[in-house]
């Protein structure tokens, strides 16, 4: 199946950043047709080794070849030119602009006099719309997509090319396992044409599900290539982090108290409605839905970034109203938010300042000055017991991997001793050891008396670590179901939109 | 004040500091200071913010101050802002005399009044009345709304037209141009916009008359609004040649500085304290007596028409 | 100042239909209405006490007025929609217009085409200057141009050692471009409207035009996909000195005398007129056409308040408080905007 | 003392850059005219930018946070107005002293609240604001200006401590600069700042109150400015309607000079008080020197594009020969420019 002569093919590439290697001598091939996995633990420099194909770093030494030619990729608009179309890890599209713009932006297609052809730029992007099987069109302002669809748009850019190797950095991170099965269909008909597909991903169904051959990474290093019939998912896992793993989900039975957190009939106009739920101490309370559903607004208005227009929310049986996040925390509610770059991290803080930012003030004397070495110990215990993998508390965090970030994001919770832990989407994008390690953690949390809501898009998370489950669609809950009588099908019946009764 | 004994050894080291540097007004009494320098063997050097603003004259004067220099010569953008410092350095018995724009009376010895203020108000008053036999209304362009010297003579002016001559003749409104281009063409826009029957214009500022005239040559408006003001001879000299302004007034500023040097001088050497009385030559301008508030005048302006406009080069 | 570039989400649209999305769409255009709106009330309100403020000789004027404003505005426009801003145009156009003037002053048979290259010229270098600063440098531009501020303004005092330049220094044919007219429109409105439409022509239909927007609106994503970023915003402050120094020209033109003060402060008066034209101070949004009718809108404001002869004690504060009501205007209608959308997304 | 040592450890290249600069100005000011290395040079120095330097603290605090604040100068116009016309109606002075500091710290809460609650960028509202105090201190005051204050106020301006050269006014000054050196550098609440500066999100879903603590920053903005407004007043003993006009831009080039990042996150205090001492000496020294007003504001100009340009030239060169850790726009700005 796989001709001889490789599409692409990278011999002994190494990347530094400053005088931390983080490439080191990777080579491996990619065929026309194939769809070659990619995989590894967060930090592994899966996300480094895409933006050397994209053209934006070059890298230190090594080269890439192309039908068997050495290329030297420039900038991006030369690594577009050679047919390498990427979808970045991070969405990068222009909020201002329209979907058919940022498709098509420095390549608009040019009429006469080399004016942009609107109507046709309109006409095409509808098109590819229309195959994506996307609901929004081309006109519509992308500052009012979903991140889901703005993935999509990722995907359109990238079929708008004359693609010869796909590159896509996580695609999947923010869609629903709908959307999901879109998207595999789109890359099995490129897979077709004859397109080189190198697909990155933390799920292991998907990667057994749609990839041809498997590359591991682990700390910069090429470990292996292989068809996937050769691997079991176990022995993927021990490549990428060097050792056996155990179960991967570890949940613990804690004991179950009182109601801490009551929310009744919270209603905010477009985001959700008449949304009710209980957490007791020790509870995990997991909510699923499909991405959109409103989760996050809800988790947003009961720690105060928010305010609802309705409902009430009640903390041991007393009624509350948070104005802030600052008086959410001053009752011990934390939240851990999704989009941890934006909302989670100070980055150009040490790991040290970003995990006691919200403390602060209470390690700090009469003058106000902070207790540094209090601090630290703090610090210290926290990245110890969370495995962050960093040269230290002093790292700054915007030069942490994405799973580390995570696990800084919730060091950071976790230091305000909260009665309340909500969690939104905690290990999205986070690899399979870090989450393993975050799920420990969170059932640790929970046999310690903790009430915690855990929002995922990822059922079989939700299911295998929940107490009971909350189900919502389109900002209403459609179902409630307990561990005992939750399976994928009724969970998943209820998250796309059919009203069940769990009880 | 000023009496306190200093180093006055004959030494004549006089520091001139006007409202602004790069001003050609300025620079023209620069000119003639210079000239009354060379006469008396004495130096001269001007130094001055490039904004007119009080706030930044000062540091100036401490400069000065610091520098011991004979006698500073000041023009202020601020009476009083600019006494305290002023008052420092008389205490080092450096001699302080103002030019064109007096500071509080304490604060220096002797203020060289480049005309009587009251006289210009007037005249200007005059000047226009007669342009438009004694009817219909006119406006002021100012320089900027806290303007000193402008304040003072349209007070004047005022005065003026409060005589039962001016009573077919209204003042309908005081712009103020800031002694900007822009903002004095503007204005001069303005108030032809805003009152459709101006008649005439005064413009006690040089840069306010330089802006007005362009606007009404350039409008066609040359002989339907009469103007008149303090201007400088080279900056209308096209505006009196084409018809737009009949007549303007100004000193010479030349011997604005070349007079103001000499005052400075004569105090440097001990000729004069400035109290009322005292009396002192100027080189080639003759002999001065100091006024009441010790005050110094040059003498009447000079009233510039096509005439004579070319026989001045400033 | 807001550094954000992730694509933020506040709207969506899980079950937007076309016509929806459609609306989302036309807001840009509801934006230039509204300013139209605004302008209307404006001068209806000022004509009605006044009729003879709609005297087309006096709208004439106030175009007239404006028109040196509005050509440095096109500019400005450019850089701002690339998330910059430039602090020095006021300098630039001080500069150009008192050393275009002097040179031909120094030689008055010079040919007037070669004056206004030459104040072209002028601009686009230390347009120049500024770019590759900020575009090769790396240096904010807020930093830069409030450098160039000073030094660009400073150089002017320096080779004017104070002297100025009077009309009766420099030919009647130069001086009476700026009053000419064209198929009986004045000269200077004529090439601010032609400026201002060439502009956005090309800002609409041109790639580099669109790379303006795309940088703005997000400039790692722009680097990420393969703009020239640095290029582009080069580019852009360049044509914005390029544009100062033929209005310095123009300037000196039409006030027929120049100091070394000329144009001092208009900085501010152009972000103003840009800023109440809707463009986004951190840039992405926001068209000539908009930036043209908030200088219209300021001018118009100005001019109405002195022909209804307001103290003139009362302007600055009037002009300051219609740029906060401009700007707050906009602000909250675009959020209705938004939150109608977010309401009709689940019902 | 530990405030201190963090200080120190803080110093980076555009800090000791700062010092150098200093040294070379004193010493070079020093060969260049006899007037300038001595007390009575530094005591002048220091009081010309007796309104200036706190409005700089203040300042810094504000770009600290990723805001700017244009207006402060028309405030500080129109606080001197209001004691001004208040000091002229018959008003006691301290009555009037305090209706101008209420003015000011409104005058700021009207910032922030345009910029906290209507969400408009503070470089548009303070734009605005800044015609529209000026404009307020006009309607104040017209063409009239205030002056014969009483001696004793004029002599708080203007005059030194007794017996010693030290201007009343830098006690000010000094009393200012220890509250934020202690609160900037030591405390949690400085600490904020750098993470609001940083990502403002970021610190709002941490339970930092961003938008409460940018108000009061505003707050503090518009009192500090009435207060240079007071002793504006007192230093020239007259109230005007353009007092100090354009002062805003001095302000901001110090604070930036000093090495604090236009857009936020940035910056301390130390460098901003070397950028002070900078700027206050050469402006001295080349004032005593008989340059022209103009060179000045070339070498500020240049000086101001140097303290970015200057860094950046050093982290680049140190990079190439240590291979150190950079950021990542860094590595992507060397990648695509030649
Ligand atoms: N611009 C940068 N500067 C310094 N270090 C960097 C930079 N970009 C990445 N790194 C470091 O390089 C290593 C690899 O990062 P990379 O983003 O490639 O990981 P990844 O495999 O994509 O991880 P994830 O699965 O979390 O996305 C990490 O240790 C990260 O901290
Ligand atoms: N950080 C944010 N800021 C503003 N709006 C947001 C943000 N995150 C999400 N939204 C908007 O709210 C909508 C619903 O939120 P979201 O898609 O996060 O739903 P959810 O149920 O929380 O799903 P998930 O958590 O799986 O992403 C999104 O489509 C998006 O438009
Ligand atoms: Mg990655
Ligand atoms: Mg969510």
């Amino acid at each position: 199946m796989t001709p001889a002569q490789p599409l692409v093919e990278l011999r002994d590439i190494t990347k530094r950043f400053g005088d931390v290697e983080v490439l080191h001598h990777v080579s491996f091939q990619l065929f026309a047709g194939e769809v070659h996995a990619l995989v590894g633990e967060n930090g592994a420099g899966k996300s480094t080794l895409v933006k050397i194909l994209a053209g934006v770093y070059a890298p230190d030494s090594g080269s890439i070849l192309l039908d068997g030619e050495p290329v030297i990729l420039h900038n991006p608009s030369q690594a577009q030119r050679l047919g390498f179309a990427v979808i970045h890890q991070q969405p990068s599209l222009f909020p201002d602009l329209d979907v058919a713009e940022n498709i098509y932006m420095g390549r608009q297609p040019l009429g006469r006099f080399g004016r942009v052809d609107w109507g046709l730029m309109y006409r095409e992007t509808n098109a590819l719309l229309q195959r994506l099987d996307a609901h929004f069109d081309a006109r519509t302002p992308v500052r009012s997509l979903s991140i889901a669809d703005q993935q999509l748009i990722e995907i359109a850019k990238a079929l708008s090319m004359e693609t010869r190797l796909l590159v896509m950095d996580e695609p999947t991170a923010a869609l629903s396992a709908r959307e999901v099965e879109d998207l595999f269909a789109i890359v099995r008909q490129l897979r077709a044409q004859g397109v080189a597909i190198l697909f990155i991903s933390h799920r292991f169904e998907e990667i057994f599900d749609i990839a041809d051959r498997v590359t591991v990474l682990r700390d910069g290093a090429h470990i292996l290539t292989k068809p996937v019939g050769e691997l079991t998912q176990a022995e993927t896992v021990s490549a990428m982090v060097g050792r056996e793993m155990s179960a991967l989900f570890p949940k613990q039975e804690a004991a179950i108290g009182s109601v801490i957190l009551e929310v009744r009939g919270l209603t905010r106009a477009g985001e959700f409605r008449d949304v009710s739920f209980q957490v007791r101490q020790g509870e995990i309370l997991g909510f699923a839905g499909l991405v959109g559903a409103g989760r996050t607004e809800v988790a947003r208005a009961v720690f105060g970034i928010t305010q609802p227009e309705a409902g009430t929310i009640l903390l041991g049986g007393q009624e509350v109203h948070f104005s802030s996040p600052t008086e959410a925390m001053r009752h011990r509610i934390a939240y851990v938010p999704e989009d941890r770059y934006q909302h989670g991290l100070v980055r150009e803080f040490p790991i040290v300042s970003n995990v006691t930012l919200p403390i602060w003030q209470s390690l700090s004397n009469w003058l106000g000055i902070i207790d540094q070495r209090r601090e630290r110990a703090i610090a210290t215990d926290y990245y110890n017991r969370l495995r962050i993998r960093a040269t230290g508390i002093g790292q700054l965090a915007q030069s942490l991997s994405g799973g580390n970030q995570q696990k800084v994001v919730i060091a950071k919770w976790l230091a305000t001793n909260p009665r309340v832990l909500i969690l939104d989407e905690p290990t999205r994008g986070i690899d399979i050891g870090a989450k393993a390690e975050v799920h420990r953690l969170i059932s640790q949390l929970a046999t310690e008396g903790m009430a915690i809501i855990m929002i995922s898009s990822e059922l079989p998370e939700v299911l295998a670590m929940s107490d009971r489950i909350l189900a919502m669609h389109e900002g209403r809950v459609t179902g409630e179901f307990n561990r005992n009588e939750a399976d994928q099908e009724r969970v998943m019946f209820a998250a796309m939109g059919q009203v069940t009764d769990g009880h | 004040g000023g009496t306190a004994g200093g180093t006055s050894g004959g030494k004549l080291d006089i520091a001139f500091l006007p409202k602004a540097i790069n001003n050609p007004y300025f620079d023209s009494a620069a000119g003639g200071a210079k000239k009354a320098a060379d006469e008396l063997k004495g130096t001269f050097k001007q130094v001055g913010p490039s904004q007119a603003n009080a706030a930044d004259q000062v540091p100036f004067i401490q400069t000065l101050t610091q520098q011991q220099v004979s006698a500073i010569v000041v023009s202020a953008n601020d009476p009083n802002a600019l006494a305290p410092a002023l008052k420092q350095a008389q205490s080092k018995g450096i001699k302080v005399v103002s030019y064109d724009s007096d500071v509080a009376h304490d604060a220096r010895s002797i203020f060289v009044n480049q005309a009587s203020t009251e006289d210009i108000g007037r005249t200007e008053v005059q000047v226009l009345g007669a342009q438009l036999n004694y009817t219909g209304e006119i406006a002021i362009l100012s320089a900027a709304s806290t303007a000193t010297n402008q304040n003072a003579w349209i007070d004047y002016m005022k005065q003026e037209l409060s005589l039962p001559k001016y009573s077919n003749m209204k003042l309908v409104k005081v712009a103020y141009g800031n002694d900007d281009d822009q903002t004095s063409y503007n204005q001069t826009q303005a108030l032809v916009q805003a009152y459709p029957n101006l008649k005439g214009i005064i413009s006690p500022t040089t840069v306010g008359i330089a802006a007005a005239a362009r606007y009404l040559e350039a409008n066609g408006l040359s002989g339907k609004i009469a103007l008149t003001g303090l201007g400088t001879p080279n900056g209308l000299r096209k505006y009196v040649k084409d018809g737009t302004i009949k007549q303007f007034e100004l000193w010479d500023v030349g011997h604005l500085g070349y007079l103001a040097y000499y005052a400075a001088a004569a105090l440097v050497q001990g000729k004069i304290t400035g109290k009322e009385g005292d009396t002192f030559t100027a080189g080639t301008l003759g002999s001065y007596t100091v006024g009441k508030d010790g005050e110094v005048l040059l003498g009447k302006p000079t009233v510039f028409d096509s005439a004579n406009i070319d026989q001045f080069n400033f | 100042m807001d550094t954000e570039t992730t694509v933020n989400t506040h709207v969506t649209s899980k079950a937007s239909s076309r016509g929806l999305a459609r609306m989302v769409a036309r807001v840009g255009q509801i934006r230039e209405l509204g300013l139209l709106a605004v302008l209307g009330v404006v001068v209806a309100f000022v004509g009605v006490q006044e009729p003879r403020f709609l005297a087309l000789s006096n709208i004439e004027q106030i175009l007239q007025s404006i028109a040196i404003i509005a050509i440095v505005a096109v500019g400005e426009t450019l850089v701002i929609l690339s998330r910059n801003v430039d602090l020095s145009v006021g300098s630039i156009v001080g500069l150009s217009a008192f050393a275009s003037a002097d040179l031909l002053k120094g030689n008055p048979s010079l040919n007037l085409w070669l004056v206004f290259f030459f104040g072209c010229l002028l601009g686009a270098v230390l347009g120049a200057i500024n770019g590759v600063l900020i575009s090769y440098a790396g240096i904010p531009s807020i930093v830069v141009t409030l450098g160039t501020l000073n030094i660009y303004r400073g150089i002017d005092f320096a080779i004017a050692q104070g002297s100025q330049v009077n009309a009766y220094d420099v030919p009647e044919s130069f001086l009476s471009i700026a009053a000419n007219r064209i198929l009986g429109i004045p000269l200077l409105i004529g090439v601010a409207a032609v400026i201002a439409i060439v502009a956005s022509y090309l800002l609409r239909f041109s790639r580099q035009g669109r790379q303006v927007y795309a940088i703005g609106s997000n400039p790692d994503a722009a680097e990420i996909i393969g703009i020239r970023k640095a290029r582009i915003v080069f580019s852009t402050f360049l044509l914005s000195g390029l544009l100062s120094g033929l209005a310095g020209v123009l300037w000196a033109s039409r006030f027929a005398l120049v100091d070394s003060h000329a144009a001092s402060g208009l900085e501010l008066l152009v972000i103003a007129a840009v800023v109440v034209g809707g463009v986004n101070i951190n840039g992405g949004t926001g068209s000539i056409l908009g930036a043209m009718l908030g200088t219209i809108i300021l001018g118009t404001i100005q001019s109405g308040l002195e022909i209804l002869r307001f103290s003139p004690f009362w302007l600055q504060a009037i002009y300051g408080a219609a740029i906060l009501i401009a700007v707050t205007l906009d602000a909250v209608i675009t959020r209705r905007v938004g939150r109608l959308l977010t309401e009709r997304r689940l019902r | 003392m530990k405030i201190v040592r963090s200080a120190l450890r803080r110093l980076d290249i555009w800090d000791i850059l700062l010092v150098a600069l200093l040294i070379a100005i004193l010493v070079m000011g020093s060969i260049q005219t006899p007037y300038f290395l001595n007390a009575t040079s530094f005591s002048l120095m220091f009081s010309n930018f007796s309104e200036k330097s706190i409005m700089i603290l203040a300042m810094m605090l504000i770009i600290i946070v990723g805001e700017i604040d244009l207006s402060v100068a028309s405030i500080l116009g129109l606080s001197s107005a209001i004691l001004g016309f208040l000091f002229a109606a018959g008003w006691p002075l301290w009555l009037a002293m305090l209706a101008a500091l209420i003015s000011g710290g409104l005058a700021g809460l009207f910032n922030g609240l345009l910029v906290t609650r209507v969400g408009l960028p503070s470089l548009v509202v303070t734009l605005g604001t800044l015609a529209l105090f000026r404009g307020a201190a006009y309607i104040v005051l017209g063409d009239r200006g205030i002056s014969n204050y009483p001696d004793a106020f004029t002599q708080f301006g203007y005059g030194t401590i007794p017996g010693t050269l030290i201007p009343w006014t830098f006690l000010v000054f000094a009393a200012l600069t220890a509250i934020i050196a202690l609160v900037l550098h030591g405390s949690w609440v400085g600490r904020q700042l750098y993470a609001i500066g940083n990502n403002r999100e970021a610190a709002r879903f941490a339970g930092i109150p961003v938008a409460r603590i940018k108000l009061l920053l505003f707050v503090v903005s518009g009192l500090v400015a009435a207060l240079a407004g007071i002793i504006f007043t007192a230093r020239f003993s007259s109230s005007r309607a353009d007092n100090a006009v354009g002062f805003e831009l001095d302000v901001i080039t110090v604070v930036l000079l000093g090495g604090v990042n236009i857009f936020g996150g940035r910056g301390t205090l130390l460098g901003v008080l070397l950028a002070l001492c900078t700027v206050g000496a050469l402006r001295s020294a080349l004032g005593l020197a008989d340059y022209p007003d103009q060179v000045q504001s070339i070498i500020v100009g240049i000086l101001l594009i140097a303290s970015t340009l200057g860094p950046n030239l050093v982290r680049r060169v140190q990079d190439a020969i240590l291979r150190r850790r950079v950021a990542p726009e860094q590595t992507l700005l060397q990648r695509s420019t030649p």
